[in-house]
């Protein structure tokens, strides 16, 4: 069931034209330290090519 | 018999895989106390090892670790670790268990995980866990989730080197340090025993090297200038290592005589803070290294840069004053607290021959001396020195260097009995020096009182002497001269102790040295102490070394008043780790010790030895064999912060009461080298099944990529050979090992996830996919992921030279020979009972079957031979993981069967403070910052963590702690929520998933609600992963913990919820498996009511005559009846159904209509044992004709001795009938045991007999296998058919003729049969769905029922209070039945043994507000704990079933369903922190 | 039509009659020309007031909601063995029998508290666009002319294909029958356009990103929080919409744009398997927000991840209360 | 988040909010075995995967997360 909510909310968020790889789904078993690390390294590597998020943002 | 009364309220596990795991949290769950007994460090088994599980393909660690956790922080599970058991003595219900208990070296209370002893730890063996395919140090845990999760050091005992060395260095220790690099390390360590390393890596006689291990495979290590490279590097270093000096102790010491015994003895004292002052009768310190040995080998300046160190480290050294002489020994006495004597031999002693007056007679140690000290002496062209000793080489090498042509050595014996340093002759020899052997002197010859030469004789060698050389006989009558301008006599000293007075009485021995103690070389007058070669004569450096040492350590217990002797004598031979196979070594040159050329250094004193490069040293030390593993080079001890590693940790006697004993040891892997014509072991890219489970593991040598050994490429290719070990009577194992068709099927499953290239091939004669789900498992791997299975075995690999590719030869089943490349191959290895089987057995006083697995009952697998002491797992023969759990739980229930009346006696719950009055004290935090040694602090700036959390909004304390989970910090941390009246707390340190609880429990204690705790991982999370960027982890530091505040304020102390519980039980079903369960109940003492919906009990057993075992089934059902009735606590239902079933665990309510009307009953758990049917089958003229019948009406044929089975000439068997077919693709596991049973029946009532059985694959698992064997020894006859080209059967008139394609003479066949019987399968019974429904449970796609997890709980639901056994779980044989239904029993009793249940905590909450009963919360909920109240249109959550797993809230629009411990308000807040 | 008013007024005044039902919810003529506003009938001889035409725009199934769980709420007031149960008939067009099968799915009233009169639906009359066909003219008088409308306002008289005018959801609609009645009035609807159904939505997703933000934040600027979409939903039923609760506070009630942007979207992802395409949001709306082009995404997403449309059958399950081992995992990330 | 790093090159703030059992011990164990990541990722721990309310993940976008990781 999670998976289908975050699955059309992806979509969703997509669509209104906030950038799909803000948001990153994915799994990860409790022996994966490896894929960890490289989740973490590639998702970081995706926001920062998107630059600093500006929509939905609430400024303070 | 032992009384209730006195019998033992605790059960032993022996062995901790996941059978002796299961069986321990049953037992514990269930009010009895657990020994869980482990022979290796930690627990887990080989399920730890593996990738993942079929047939759903769950990580294996991922289901594993929870259980491990557990049963780890289980207040009634004790875990001991490295204990063998020895024996068990006394009866069923009090035993008496003595076990052995291995050293760990490390301290499990003091170990925190950390590992920073592994990381210091020079040492590299193969990972046992990774199947050698890695390395792992000698300070290690198994694998990161072990439990216990400390470390613990491998040794096999002393390594020679170490012990063979006078001083004791860890000689394997510093050899290892240099080898990974760590000079200064090895430099420190040295220093630790030895002061001398720039001395002794010179002129040291080295025995360490004598006993080198390495000296069997070619030659030993090259020890002493191993320890010359790291001295010489520190000799060259701007600081110098100078050893801490404890604090001044005020206390003076004399030490008489400046050699290696008196500064050793001086370097440990100052060292330990004593004031030292040494007097030396001559100008220069260092003794006989000063002025014996030569500069050539010892040059000055190096010795004395050595001996600086000791004066850096506060020793006084006064030259030129000789004692009893200058300064009188009287004085010395009264001055000084103790007195130290270590003055050594002095004298020369005499050749006693005519003439040794003459002038050009010196002896050798006034010679050196004279040299050393820097005179020149020339003792003319031809110089004779008399001895074989490193004195006689010094002088006639000297003689050469101080300008004499002609210097030789006369020596009594022959060169193979020279005591001198055998690199010392080849030096001298070298240098042009001869030798005459077997000569000595008789007389000086001279004119006018000066030597002109020296007359000696021939001598023989005779019968060993004392020293075990040779005795040397003089030949008579050979005297001849030899002329000499000089004459060195170099055969000896003595001591000279004129110095010390008569009075003084200290006493002396025959040889005319000091006679002291020789362990604590203290003289029989107090505070006078002596030691080296005036104790001993004249030895070796080390021996001087050593004695000093030693002398150290008795001045410094003597002057605290201690015992000067207690505990210090030690057999260094005892515990000698000598023992190891050398024979597979690989041959490595010893490195060639560099030296000046001969002619460069004749005729000079520059150092012949030149010392080993860095490269060279490294290379060298890296060919040490790490004899002891351990190498004790104590890096482990400085590394570690809690202080928690013990290197004299030592064996251990324990004796324990049990009440019973569950064996459950696990297997043994085959070992694959036996099988010499796969090449393991010599092939590099063959490699073993388990091994390739390891390459898969994401946590593996290779992080989970599929790779050759040999090139770490990616095979294209993969071949698996099946039955390595298994089914082959040519290696002895004759029995099918269950698992390797099912494993090798997932291996190559996952190998294809891993390298989507991959094409793999098994090689099998049947696939035996014989358990739930498994053959689906099969078709998946065929038709979706394109496996090959080819039913052939290989006969042999051979290894292609180039690309180390494997060829592989094997024969089709037609008979054609194919030749087949792959890039790598996979050995199915099958499971052999364990090593110590036999020890085990003999320790529990059991009995093993003819393959050394465990004698089980017949009547019940779990029943060993002995009363009491049970078996589960693959001890009792070969199987898969959830037969291995049924069969712990079943232990489990047996063991606890007899103990039934003294659980809870020896379990122990905590009394805890009542919690403290919260009130109007709003969030007051409180966070302690955890250092974990430096495991935080060496990354993270805690102190300013610590300060930015005092700025947090509600916290009124923050600390840091060096380790907040030792048990002291806990003390303080109670103190603390008291005095601060904390209201919440918040330790940020390592994983909520390993400390929380402990965290949790120290609240507790101190009177706070354990869940107004919560945690900030800054460890595992943090400094671990973010070692290079402090600055940024200690910002992440701040903001992990500033979240974790955040969230705190809003935690909200809980309770959880509790229920009573009913102790009944109801069985659906009243077959063999129910019968079963109802009369394990009773033993346990509790009350169940069976439902059976036939008129009698028995189920489907009723229709059995015999196992293939041979267990006589009528006489076993009709005593299981007997039992039934006359048991009080059973009450049997029989032509009843259930008409309704209200409630949940521990409260149910069930209305049943029976023939005398509707009855109603309680009960707190369900067993659901609804059983199976045959399959009724209109295939193959069944029903059709009188010939054809199914495998049961045989039986019963043969059984009852019915013309027509006995008159029968000719009887065919058809397997498979209605299974493993599209419509029911599963196996009915049963049929081919069966088709086996009533073959070898009817070949016992008449050998003639023509049986055939046509069948698909051949499923005898385990050790049925051997009947399998036997049916074909008796000449039963075996045609295979595959499931497009079914067999078909015709009846002509009285005749049945059957029409099959036999793939081995690959040509259709026709034979006319007598009989012929269909082994039909299993269906589910149809009414569980209905069942199902009632109790709110599901069933799978072929209709049985579907457990809560495949492998680790397949006798329970997801809901809990609800279990299964026997056919509703899946087609099973009758002992799986019994296995199972005592399993469900065991289960049932972690929750009828309690008088309440206790739910979780954190669990779902309704706010009956925002409610509007939609349902989806129920509809998602997996445990159904949610659901609709229909008349209050409102939602409910049942606490007790409620697992916290929060789907429940999230699917809830309106936010009306919550979760304590994560609400919604603590997990925003979190977010608004980040 | 008339024909279709007559049966409609029959059968409900024999089900009021009958006592079949305890209140009849249907459509009467509005005060304003060319309209028709709901209507509540418990007296069987004002079955008399009751309309079905283009005019009917609003989804009765809101009504029947509201009735039942009032009801519901004043029965806890009452002894249990006293609590009577409340039945409520409806005239349902396809997309209310939609909700109506919602609301069964979602348990919020029984089969048997709910009387369903099917109707035939061609499509209602979109108030806004009717407007803008007249330029946003006055509308004094109106009658329908079989497929025209004839249209007086303060300037003059006009005629306009009904077409035209008819609501977007309206002309792609694929249920324009009822699924699930009880009573069926006249006969089967002609299909309207249900091919064409998310051409709009197709177009939509081919903008680039920054053009489908702008206008997603253009949308959003215009609302003014006054949750008249909330209240028109048939499927916002919430007793207390998430926009109201604290403790958790989920959004801000001030001006900020981006608390405006984060309601309309949460409450837009709360209707995942459960919009009808009724329109009455966006029927409603004072502001005139585009909320069916979000809507229509959250459609036809689920009915491409699996294959459901909400409310089309009473057997599908709420699409998140289940998964399929045929999930796509496309939109998880492997690095 | 780490201000006296602004002047430093940007990096992205990234929520992660992961399940106790899978992603949660995955990180775990990338500790244990000291394999490096950056460090711009806060961790949110919840049981399961399924206790996830997507409005977790609007929020944290409106809070100002440059990206957020689902993980179970």
């Amino acid at each position: 069931m999670a998976r289908r909510k975050f699955a059309t909310l992806k979509r969703f968020l997509n669509y209104i034209g906030l950038e799909g790889d803000r948001t990153i789904f994915t799994w990860i078993s409790a022996s994966e330290g490896e894929r960890f690390a490289n989740v973490i390294k590639g998702v970081t590597a995706k926001v920062r090519a998107l630059g600093p998020a500006a929509k939905l943002v609430k400024k303070l | 018999m032992i009384k209730d009364s006195e019998k033992i309220g605790a059960v032993m596990v022996v062995g901790s895989g996941i059978a002796g795991i299961q069986a321990s949290l049953d037992l514990a769950n269930s009010g009895l106390k657990v020994y869980l007994v482990e022979k290796d460090i930690s627990i887990g088994g080989v399920m730890a090892q593996l990738d993942k599980t079929f047939p759903t393909n769950d990580c294996s660690a991922c289901i594993l670790s929870p259980k491990l956790v557990e049963v780890g922080r289980h207040p009634n599970v004790e875990i001991l670790t490295r204990r063998t058991v020895e024996s068990v003595e006394g009866e069923a219900g009090k035993f008496k268990v003595r076990m052995t208990k291995a050293p760990r070296f490390i301290d499990l209370d003091k170990c925190t995980g950390c590992g920073d002893c592994a990381k210091v730890c020079p040492i590299n063996v193969p990972s046992e866990f990774n199947e050698g395919l890695s390395e792992r140090q000698a300070t290690y845990r198994k694998f990161p989730q072990a439990i216990p999760s400390g470390f613990a050091i491998d040794k096999l005992g002393t390594s020679p080197c170490k012990a063979a060395c006078p001083t004791h260095i860890s000689v394997q220790g510093y050899v290892a340090l240099i080898a990974t690099g760590k000079y200064k390390e090895a430099l420190k360590l040295i220093k630790k025993d030895n002061p001398f390393p720039i001395v002794c890596g010179r002129v040291c006689n080295h025995p360490c090297e004598t006993a080198c291990m390495r000296g069997k495979v070619e030659e030993p290590i090259d020890i002493m200038h191993l320890k010359r490279f790291v001295a010489d590097l520190d000799l060259k270093d701007e600081t110098r290592y100078i050893p801490e000096k404890k604090e001044s102790k005020g206390k003076k010491i004399a030490v008489v005589g400046a050699g290696p015994a008196g500064l050793t003895c001086a370097y440990f004292l100052a060292a330990e803070g004593y004031d030292v002052e040494v007097f030396e009768s001559l100008p220069v310190a260092g003794g006989w290294l000063a002025v014996g040995i030569p500069e050539y080998r010892l040059p000055k300046d190096v010795l004395r840069a050595e001996i600086k160190v000791i004066e850096d480290l506060g020793v006084k050294i006064h030259l030129n004053k000789a004692i009893g002489k200058d300064i009188p020994f009287e004085k010395l006495q009264k001055e000084y607290d103790a007195v130290f004597i270590g003055c050594g031999t002095v004298n020369s002693s005499k050749l006693n021959i005519p003439g040794e007056d003459m002038q050009g007679v010196i002896h050798g140690v006034d010679y050196l001396k004279r040299v050393n000290l820097g005179e020149k002496v020339f003792l003319g062209d031809k110089v004779a020195v008399v001895g074989g000793g490193n004195v006689a080489m010094d002088a006639v090498r000297t003689a050469v260097r101080t300008g004499s042509k002609d210097v030789f050595i006369l020596y009594r014996r022959s060169r193979a009995e020279m005591p001198a340093a055998p690199e010392e002759i080849e030096e001298a020899l070298e240098e042009g020096i001869k030798m005459e052997f077997l000569a000595a002197p008789k007389r000086v010859v001279g004119e006018n009182g000066k030597v002109t030469g020296v007359e000696c004789t021939r001598m023989e060698l005779g019968e060993p002497d004392a020293s075990g050389r040779r005795r040397p006989v003089e030949i008579k009558g050979s005297e001849f001269i030899v002329p000499c301008d000089a004459l060195i006599p170099a055969i000896g000293q003595e001591a000279d102790l004129d110095f010390v007075p008569k009075e003084s009485g200290i006493a002396i021995s025959k040889w005319k040295n000091f006679d002291v103690d020789p362990v604590t070389f203290a003289s029989n007058v107090p505070g006078v102490f002596a030691g080296g070669d005036v104790v001993t004569g004249p030895q070796t450096v080390v021996k001087a070394v050593y004695a000093g040492k030693e002398a150290a350590v008795s001045i410094d217990r003597y002057l605290k008043g201690e015992d000067v002797k207690a505990g210090r004598e030690k057999d260094w031979t005892k515990d000698l780790a000598d023992k190891a196979d050398v024979s597979k070594v690989e041959k490595v040159a010893r490195a060639k010790y560099p030296h000046l050329k001969p002619e460069m250094r004749r005729t000079n004193f520059q150092e012949v030895g030149v010392g080993f490069s860095e490269e060279e040293a490294v290379a060298e030390a890296k060919r040490c064999l790490a004899c002891g593993i351990c190498s004790e080079c104590y890096q482990c001890v400085d590394a570690c912060i809690a202080k928690a590693v013990i290197h004299d940790d030592t064996f251990e006697e324990e004796i324990i009461e049990v009440g019973a004993v569950i064996a459950a040891p696990g297997f043994e892997v085959f070992d694959a080298g036996l099988r010499g014509e796969y090449g393991f072991g010599l092939y590099k890219n063959v490699v073993t099944s388990i091994q390739f489970e390891r390459i898969l593991s994401a946590s593996g040598p290779y992080f989970g990529h599929v790779q050759r050994i040999s090139d770490g490429k990616e095979p294209k290719k993969l071949a698996f050979i099946q039955c390595v070990g298994s089914r082959d009577t040519s290696c002895g194992n004759s029995w099918c090992s269950s698992v390797c068709c099912m494993y090798a099927t997932k291996e190559a499953i996952i190998g294809k996830e891993h390298a989507k290239g991959l094409e793999p091939t098994i090689f099998f004669m049947d696939i035996r996919a014989h358990g739930k789900d498994f053959d689906r498992f099969v078709n998946r791997a065929k038709d979706e992921y394109g496996i090959r299975y080819v039913r052939s075995m290989p006969s042999t690999i051979k290894e292609l030279q180039q690309s180390k590719n494997l060829l592989l030869k094997y024969v089709q089943e037609d008979g054609s020979l194919i030749e087949e490349e792959f890039d790598m191959v996979v050995l199915s290895v099958g499971l052999c009972p364990p090593k110590e089987a036999g020890k085990l057995a003999g320790a529990l006083g059991i009995d093993l079957e003819e393959h050394g697995f465990c004698k089980t009952a017949m009547e019940n697998p779990v029943e060993t031979s002995r009363d009491g002491v049970f078996v589960c797992g693959a001890f009792g023969g070969p199987k898969d993981i959830p037969e291995t759990v049924m069969e712990a739980s079943s232990a489990a229930a047996c063991a606890s069967g007899i103990l039934a009346t003294r659980r809870g006696t020896m379990t122990k719950e905590e009394d805890l403070p009542l919690e403290s009055d919260l009130r109007g004290l709003g969030p007051r935090t409180g966070v302690f910052v955890c250092h974990c040694g430096i495991n935080i602090g060496g990354v993270v700036n805690v102190p300013e963590v610590v300060e930015y959390c005092k700025t947090l909004p509600n916290v009124v304390f923050a600390t840091d702690n060096l380790f907040t989970c030792s048990q002291d910090t806990a003390v303080k941390m109670g103190e603390v929520i008291k005095e601060q009246n904390l209201t919440r707390v918040v330790v940020a340190s390592c994983s909520p998933r390993t400390h929380e609880g402990l965290f949790q429990e120290n609240c507790e204690k101190a009177g706070l609600n354990r869940y107004l705790f919560e945690m900030a991982n800054i460890r595992d999370q943090n400094s671990w992963v973010h070692m290079h960027e402090p600055l940024e982890a200690t910002e992440k530091a701040k903001d992990l913990v500033r979240m974790a505040v955040a969230k705190a304020q809003f935690l909200k102390p809980l309770k959880p919820g509790q229920l009573t519980v009913n102790h009944a039980t109801m069985i659906i079903g009243g077959g063999l498996a129910g019968i079963t369960a109802a009369l394990s109940l009773a033993d346990q003492g509790y009350e169940s009511y069976i439902v059976e919906k036939e008129p009698v009990l028995g189920g489907n057993y009723r229709h059995l005559y015999f196992t293939l075992e041979g267990l006589d089934t009528r006489k076993h059902l009709s005593g299981l009846l007997e039992k039934v009735k006359a048991s009080k606590l059973i009450h049997a239902y029989t032509a009843a159904t259930i008409k309704k079933i209200e409630g949940f665990i521990g409260n149910y309510k069930t209305t049943i209509a029976t023939k005398d009307g509707d009855e109603q009953f309680e009960h707190g758990v369900v067993i659901v044992a609804a059983g199976g049917y045959e399959f009724d089958t209109k295939e193959y003229l069944h029903g059709q004709s009188s010939q054809v019948i199914t495998q049961r009406e045989l039986e019963k044929l043969i059984a009852e001795k019915d013309d027509r089975a006995a008159k029968a000439n000719s009887i065919t068997m058809i397997q498979c009938v209605g299974s493993r077919i599209p419509e029911r693709p599963y196996c009915s596991r049963y049929c081919c045991s069966e088709a086996m049973k009533n073959a070898l029946k009817l070949k016992e009532m008449d050998p003639a007999k023509d049986v055939t059985i046509i069948y698909r694959d051949i499923r005898t698992f385990g050790l049925k296998e051997d009947f399998y064997k036997k049916a074909r020894e008796l000449n039963v006859k075996f045609i295979r058919y595959d499931e497009d080209r079914k067999p078909e059967v015709i009846q002509e008139g009285g005749k049945l003729s059957i029409r099959i394609f036999d793939p081995i003479m690959n040509a259709p066949v026709e034979f006319k049969t007598d009989l012929l019987a269909l082994s039909v399968g299993t269906v589910p019974n149809p009414e569980n769905a209905e069942i199902g429904q009632m109790l709110k449970v599901p069933t799978n796609q072929d209709g049985f029922f579907l457990e809560a997890h495949v492998k680790l709980r397949p006798v329970d639901f997801a809901t809990d209070g609800v279990f299964m056994c026997g056919m509703s779980h899946a087609p099973k044989l009758s002992d799986d039945s019994i296995v199972q239904a005592n399993a469900a029993v065991s289960r049932a009793c972690t929750i009828l043994t309690k008088d309440f249940i206790e739910a979780e905590g954190k669990t779902a909450y309704v706010n009956k507000e925002r409610c509007a009963a939609c349902g989806l919360c129920e509809e998602n909920c997996p445990f159904s704990a949610i659901s609709v109240n229909i008349a209050e249109a409102c939602a409910e959550v049942n606490t007790v079933l409620c697992k916290g797993c929060g789907v429940c809230t999230a699917s809830c629009r309106m936010n009306a369903v919550d979760l304590n411990g994560f609400t919604n308000e603590e997990e925003l807040e979190q977010i608004y922190n980040i | 039509m008339e024909n279709i008013d007559k049966k409609l007024r029959e059968e409900a005044k024999r089900l009021l009659e009958e006592k079949r039902v305890d209140v009849l919810i249907g459509y009467e003529t509005g005060t304003l020309p060319l309209t028709a506003t709901p209507c509540f009938i418990t007296n069987p001889e004002d079955a008399e007031k009751l309309v079905w035409n283009a005019f009917c725009t609003q989804n009765l199934a809101k009504f029947v909601h509201d009735l039942v769980s009032q009801h519901r709420e004043s029965q806890k007031r009452v002894k249990p063995e006293d609590r009577k149960k409340k039945v409520v008939g409806v005239v349902a067009r396809g997309c209310t029998t939609r909700s109506i099968i919602l609301h069964l799915q979602e348990r919020q009233y029984g089969r048997d508290e709910v009387v369903i009169i099917g109707v035939p639906c061609t499509g209602y009359v979109d108030r806004k666009r009717l407007s803008a066909l007249v330029n946003g003219e006055d509308i004094q008088e109106g009658a329908r002319e079989g497929d025209q409308l004839v249209v007086k306002t303060t300037v003059g008289e006009k005629k306009i294909t009904i077409k035209d005018a008819l609501a977007g959801n309206c002309l792609t609609c694929r249920f324009n029958n009822p699924i699930l009645s009880d009573v069926m009035i006249g006969e089967q609807a002609p299909p309207m356009n249900p091919d064409q159904e998310y051409v709009e939505i197709e177009a939509f997703e081919n903008l680039p990103t920054e053009e489908r933000w702008a206008y997603f934040t253009k949308e959003m600027d215009k609302c003014i929080r006054c949750y008249a979409c909330r209240q028109a939903c048939p499927s916002c039923y919430c007793k207390t919409c998430f926009v109201e609760q604290s403790q958790p506070q989920w959004v801000g009630l001030g001006e900020d744009t981006t608390d405006t942007q984060v309601f309309q979207l949460m409450r837009l992802f709360h209707m995942v398997g459960r919009c009808v395409d009724c329109g009455s949001c966006s029927s409603v709306c004072p502001m005139g927000v585009d909320l069916r082009k979000f809507l229509k995404k959250i459609d036809k997403d689920v009915f491409e991840l699996f294959e459901n449309r909400a409310g089309s059958s009473m057997e599908d399950a709420p699409p998140l209360s289940r998964f399929n081992e045929h999930d796509k995992e496309d939109f998880t990330f492997n690095p | 988040m780490a201000e006296n790093l602004a002047n430093k090159e940007w990096v992205p703030k990234i929520v992660a909010i992961v399940c106790n059992w899978c992603t949660y011990a995955g990180a775990d164990l990338a500790g244990i075995s000291r394999i490096q990541y950056p460090p711009n990722v806060r961790i949110i721990r919840v049981p399961c995967t399924g206790r996830i309310n997507p409005f977790y993940i609007v929020k944290a976008l409106q809070t100002g997360a440059d990206g957020v990781l689902v993980s179970g």
